[in-house]
């Protein structure tokens, strides 16, 4: 099976180069079943991939120039089940969005359809790649296509200014990671992560390991919207059309996360014996989901909500991953999972939501959605596998974040995404019941709309809709995943295990059977998650009376977050500083 | 290090802070490329030829010409909305 | 943040971020004290096994050839998303165009010879890439460079023949969907994605180096054509007409 | 002074990102941003020279014979690709941004902010 790897980088692509190349020639039906039998397929190889990684990690080196003498010397694609499994996702997302996209996108559609294409090939080469040159450019692949379809709508402001916050702080945080490559290779002479691994772990590496990594660390948490990377994250989710939010927001983002973990595991786990790296992770994640949260509960804007609730979820997964430990790992990938389909799903209610009222403004829209229980019904299950209300949606990858998390760390996240999902519980309500006031200062200015959308199929987008949610709220419940999970994250986290495997092709030791039964969880999380759930009812309900007057840290957090590019980046300039700082002394 | 290195580093390094400072974009249109052709010798004198040709293609046609036809664009129009 | 809060916070970031590269400089071989093993090994390697003789080019189209995949595609990505950007700017410009004329014969003929120099340069540069320096990338932008001199020195109307996406759109998709074809072809024949198949040839001729050469011309197809339709679409955004006095 | 290269190539990082940062015009910054890339040309090439060393092309060069790090130089022609891509497609926006706006000062859009 070891021809399946490329294939899910080279099937997109080449679609995508048939479709922007035909563009003009071929009549539109051709194209889209150019388009959806090219993601199709992606998803069925993708799926095939998870099954035969399954017992060792599915290795494809590129042009066949295999390792010597534990020397690599071509590109590899070194796929386990964690990295499988991120293309299923990726893929099954994706080829939603495009389906979605049929109707709901007009003018120039082909090109973004192209666009999409060409991001699902780059995303699923980065989950894959065992490179870091590589990895950087898949990196750029996904960032220059992104950049573009966030600017999709060039006939409003907004887009184009979401486009540019993003595609600039993007940039300098991805030259950023060019330049820790250029580090990391010069000290230890081969790009293979495999190998830089080997070498790493005989000698002294001292400070330019450690700058490496943390250039190389703050380029993939700019991408994966981390605060206070993650700035550009709510400009440019706000503004794209919502199947390319679905994209971003869904998949994207976590994207990052990945990447962090895939280098952390195969490279610096070497230079780290007390696992201090982790540490500074556990922090940044528990800012990140506490401030995502709050900034939800903040935004009017309803595609803006959801995309700081993908900061802050972002945040519990960072967390999961700064453990570095067996359920930590596990938990985010769960989380991902469920996340990433719930995400995807609520993005896509929204555009139904847009498509019949031309606004997706909470206060504008209250009442509106009354009698679309349809979509009602969608948004409440999204938002409750969101909440994390036990064993529903992102329930259980939290939970297995919690087992080795410390307890402030636990209540901390809990925290975050009981807020995220408030704001998503209060937004329904106000929509779908028309219920609280019809107007409140606390949540800003209202944003310029983008243009109404015409002939779409409303039936088709909300049944894409639909079943994106309802895949993503029974992920917590799936028999032997959690299991499969736990054993991925084993796998993934073995330093010497991968290295043997790429470097000398040696056969990992064949798994035991797997439980199919579902994973069973702590008592501290079910009060946890039930815990949550209520808290965010709560605030949901307390957050639809309008306030007189607005709290000087509501006003300071608005204005942090000022939509100028040039502020996005004096932060990334900043974190990366702090970041490497605290690096520098915990491991020094 | 030979000293063609250390005259190329040097023309290098005066050169990025030159093309940062230089506010008018087409001016500094113009000292990016002088600054690429920094480059370029900084390159060549590293006995990289095959990165020299290409940032000479791109600064030499490529920056020029997308960045001139922005800024023309934008004076343009800056002079369309003047006028009305 | 206004101006002066940002360089107050900026400043000492970047001084921080400074001190961290110090730190990591501190750390790397003194400069010329490669150590390798990486680029020695396939100095030594690379032309013995592929007799191409320029171990760069072989790097790119061979032994990391999925990278340079990726690097076509993040053009070919940006010209599409040039041109989706700018389609409100390029709007109408079919409709009112300004004619104008060359003044004079001389101008003409330099600009001719120009650009037949310019284009000859770039074949050459991509066709000996794989042997001398060069290679379809530069080849590509200079070759694109010359097409574009006819609009440079020429008319409007002179160019007008080169700037039609329909016919560059599919020339660039050939070039760049060619890369996957070769990779493909090596996948469906039982090797590895982009394994060199083709027969090596003579070390230092135009028919060694097997399939680099033709992922080489690949690559020279996409960029030329890549790069002529990014020009293109931020000069047809100059070209259309705009406030009273243009029309 | 064997450091030297290194620490021009943090230079041009350094003062790249403080002209993205302060800058008032898309179209300079769009520049900014691609001298800021520059830097890892210089990092890349620096790290791979080989003191003594002829380029990696082997015409009238004997095979074995001291030559500077190949891999370097191909990563760096990959690099100079994306910025040519990214700059493009930055004017772009800028250009866009023009139009609905009437500036290119990143500092005077205020479309998307709190």
């Amino acid at each position: 099976m070891t021809w399946i790897p490329p294939l899910l980088v080279a099937i997109p692509l080449l679609a995508a180069a048939v479709i922007a190349g035909l563009d003009h020639i071929t009549p539109a039906p051709i194209q889209h079943a150019i388009v959806l039998a090219a993601s199709t397929a992606t998803t069925v190889l993708a799926f095939l991939l998870l099954w035969s990684a399954e017992s060792h990690e599915v290795v494809h080196w590129f042009g066949g120039w295999k390792p010597r003498h534990g020397l690599a010397l071509g590109v590899d694609f070194a796929v386990g089940p964690l990295a499988a499994g991120m293309c299923c996702v990726i893929a099954l997302v994706v080829t939603l969005a495009l389906v979605y996209s049929l109707t709901y996108l007009h003018q120039a559609a082909r090109l973004a359809d192209a666009l999409l294409l060409v991001a699902l090939g780059a995303m699923c080469g980065f989950a894959m790649s065992g490179d870091l040159f590589n990895l950087f450019v898949w990196l750029e692949l996904m960032g220059v296509s992104a950049y573009a379809l966030t600017g999709f709508l060039v006939e409003r402001l907004g887009p184009v200014q979401g486009a540019i916050n993003f595609a600039i702080t993007a940039s300098v945080g991805s030259y950023l990671f060019a330049i820790g490559v250029a580090l990391l290779y010069a000290r230890t002479g081969t790009l293979n992560l495999a190998q830089i691994g080997q070498t790493l772990s005989h000698g002294r590496s001292g400070g330019l390991a450690i700058v490496a990594m943390t250039l190389l660390f703050c380029g993939f948490l700019v991408k994966g919207a981390v605060v206070p990377f993650h700035l550009w994250a709510a400009d440019a989710y706000a503004v794209a059309p919502a199947p390319v939010c679905a994209v971003l927001g869904g998949v994207m983002t976590d994207i990052g996360l990945i990447g962090v973990a895939r280098l952390y595991w195969t490279t610096f786990v070497a230079i780290d014996p007390g696992h201090a790296v982790g540490s500074v992770l556990l922090w940044l994640g528990c800012v990140t989901a506490l401030l995502g949260g709050v900034m939800a509960f903040l935004q009017r804007h309803l595609k803006r909500m959801l995309a700081f609730s993908v900061v802050s979820h972002i945040g519990v997964m960072l967390a999961g991953i700064g453990l570095l430990g067996t359920s930590g790992l596990a938990g985010a990938e769960l989380m991902f999972l469920a996340h990433a389909l719930l995400t995807a799903g609520l993005f896509f209610v929204a555009g139904v939501l847009h498509a019949d009222h031309g606004t997706i403004d909470e206060l504008r829209l209250r009442g509106c959605g009354r009698g679309s229980w349809v979509p009602a019904a969608a948004w409440l299950a999204g938002t409750i596998g969101l909440v994390g209300l036990p064993y529903v949606g992102i329930y259980l990858g939290h939970a297995l974040i919690d087992e080795r998390a410390p307890g402030w760390a636990v209540a901390v996240l809990w925290l975050g995404s009981a807020l995220s999902g408030a704001a998503l519980l209060r937004a329904g309500a106000r929509i779908f019941l028309g219920w609280g006031d019809p107007d409140d200062p606390l949540l800003g200015k209202p944003f310029d709309e983008n243009p109404h959308q015409h002939g779409v199929v409303r039936p088709l987008l909300v049944a894409v809709a639909v079943a994106t949610v309802a895949a993503g709220v029974v992920i917590s419940v799936v028999p032997g995943l959690g299991q499969r999970a736990e054993y991925a994250a084993t796998r993934f986290e073995s330093r010497r295990g991968y290295a043997e495997r790429i470097l000398y092709g040696r056969p990992l030791p064949s798994p035991s059977p797997l439980l199919i039964a579902t994973r069973h969880t702590s008592l501290s999380s079910l009060l946890f998650g039930a815990g949550s759930a209520v808290f965010a009812a709560g605030l949901a309900a307390a957050g639809l009376r309008k306030r007189k007057e607005i709290p000087a840290p509501v006003r300071v957090l608005h204005a942090l977050h000022s939509g100028v590019v040039g502020d996005y980046v004096t932060w990334v300039i900043v974190g990366t500083t702090v970041t490497g700082a605290a690096w520098a002394l915990l491991l020094r | 290090m030979i000293p063609l290195q250390i005259v190329a580093l040097a023309l290098v390094a005066l050169g990025a802070p030159l093309v940062v400072l230089t506010r008018d974009p087409l001016r500094q249109a113009l000292v990016n490329g002088i600054y690429g052709v920094s480059l370029v010798c900084l390159f060549v004198v590293l006995e990289a030829p095959d990165p020299a040709l290409s940032m000479l293609a791109v600064s030499g046609i490529g920056y020029p010409l997308v960045i001139v036809a922005a800024v023309a664009r934008v004076r343009a129009r800056d002079r369309g909305r003047e006028d009305e | 943040m206004t101006r002066r809060t940002r360089v107050v916070v900026l400043a000492p970031a970047l001084v921080g971020l400074g001190a961290l590269f110090a730190w990591a400089i501190a750390g790397l071989p003194a400069f010329g004290d490669y150590r390798g093993p990486y680029g020695y090994v396939l100095n030594r390697i690379v032309v013995p096994l592929r007799h191409t003789t320029n171990v760069v080019m072989g790097t790119n189209f061979d032994v990391r050839g999925v990278d340079t995949m990726g690097e076509e595609f993040i053009l070919y990505a940006a010209v599409v998303g040039v041109t989706l950007l700018l389609r409100e700017e390029t709007k109408g410009r079919r409709v009112e165009r300004r004619t104008q004329r060359l003044r004079s014969d001389t101008v003409r003929l330099g600009g001719v010879l120009m650009v037949a120099a310019g284009f000859l340069v770039g074949i050459w540069l991509m066709a000996f890439g794989y042997i001398t320096p060069g290679g379809g990338f530069q080849g590509g932008v200079v070759a694109a460079g010359a097409i574009l001199c006819i609009f440079l020195v020429g008319s409007h109307r002179d160019y007008r023949p080169f700037r039609n996406e329909h016919a560059f759109d599919p020339l660039e998709a050939v070039g760049t969907g060619g890369y996957v074809v070769v990779g493909l072809t090596a996948l469906v024949s039982g090797s590895a994605f982009l394994t060199n198949l083709f027969g090596y040839g003579t070390t230092g001729t135009l028919r060694s180096s097997g399939s680099i050469a033709v992922l080489n011309w690949a690559a020279a197809i996409a960029v030329t054509f890549a790069v002529l339709l990014l020009f293109a679409e931020f000069l047809e955004t100059y070209d259309r007409p705009l406030a009273p006095e243009d029309t | 002074m064997s450091y030297l290269p290194y620490a021009v190539a943090a230079w041009i990082c350094l003062v790249g990102i403080a002209g993205i940062a302060t800058s008032k015009n898309l179209i300079h910054l769009a520049v900014c941003l691609s001298v800021t890339q520059s830097a890892s040309y210089v990092l890349l090439l620096a790290v791979g020279y080989v003191k003594h060393g002829k380029a990696p092309i082997f015409v009238g060069l004997k095979l074995g014979s001291k030559a500077v790090d190949p891999v370097v130089q191909a990563l760096t022609l990959t690099d100079v690709v994306v910025s040519l891509a990214v700059i493009g497609l930055i004017l772009a926006l800028a250009l866009d941004a023009h139009r609905l706006a009437g500036t290119v000062d990143p500092d005077r859009l205020h479309e998307a902010q709190g």
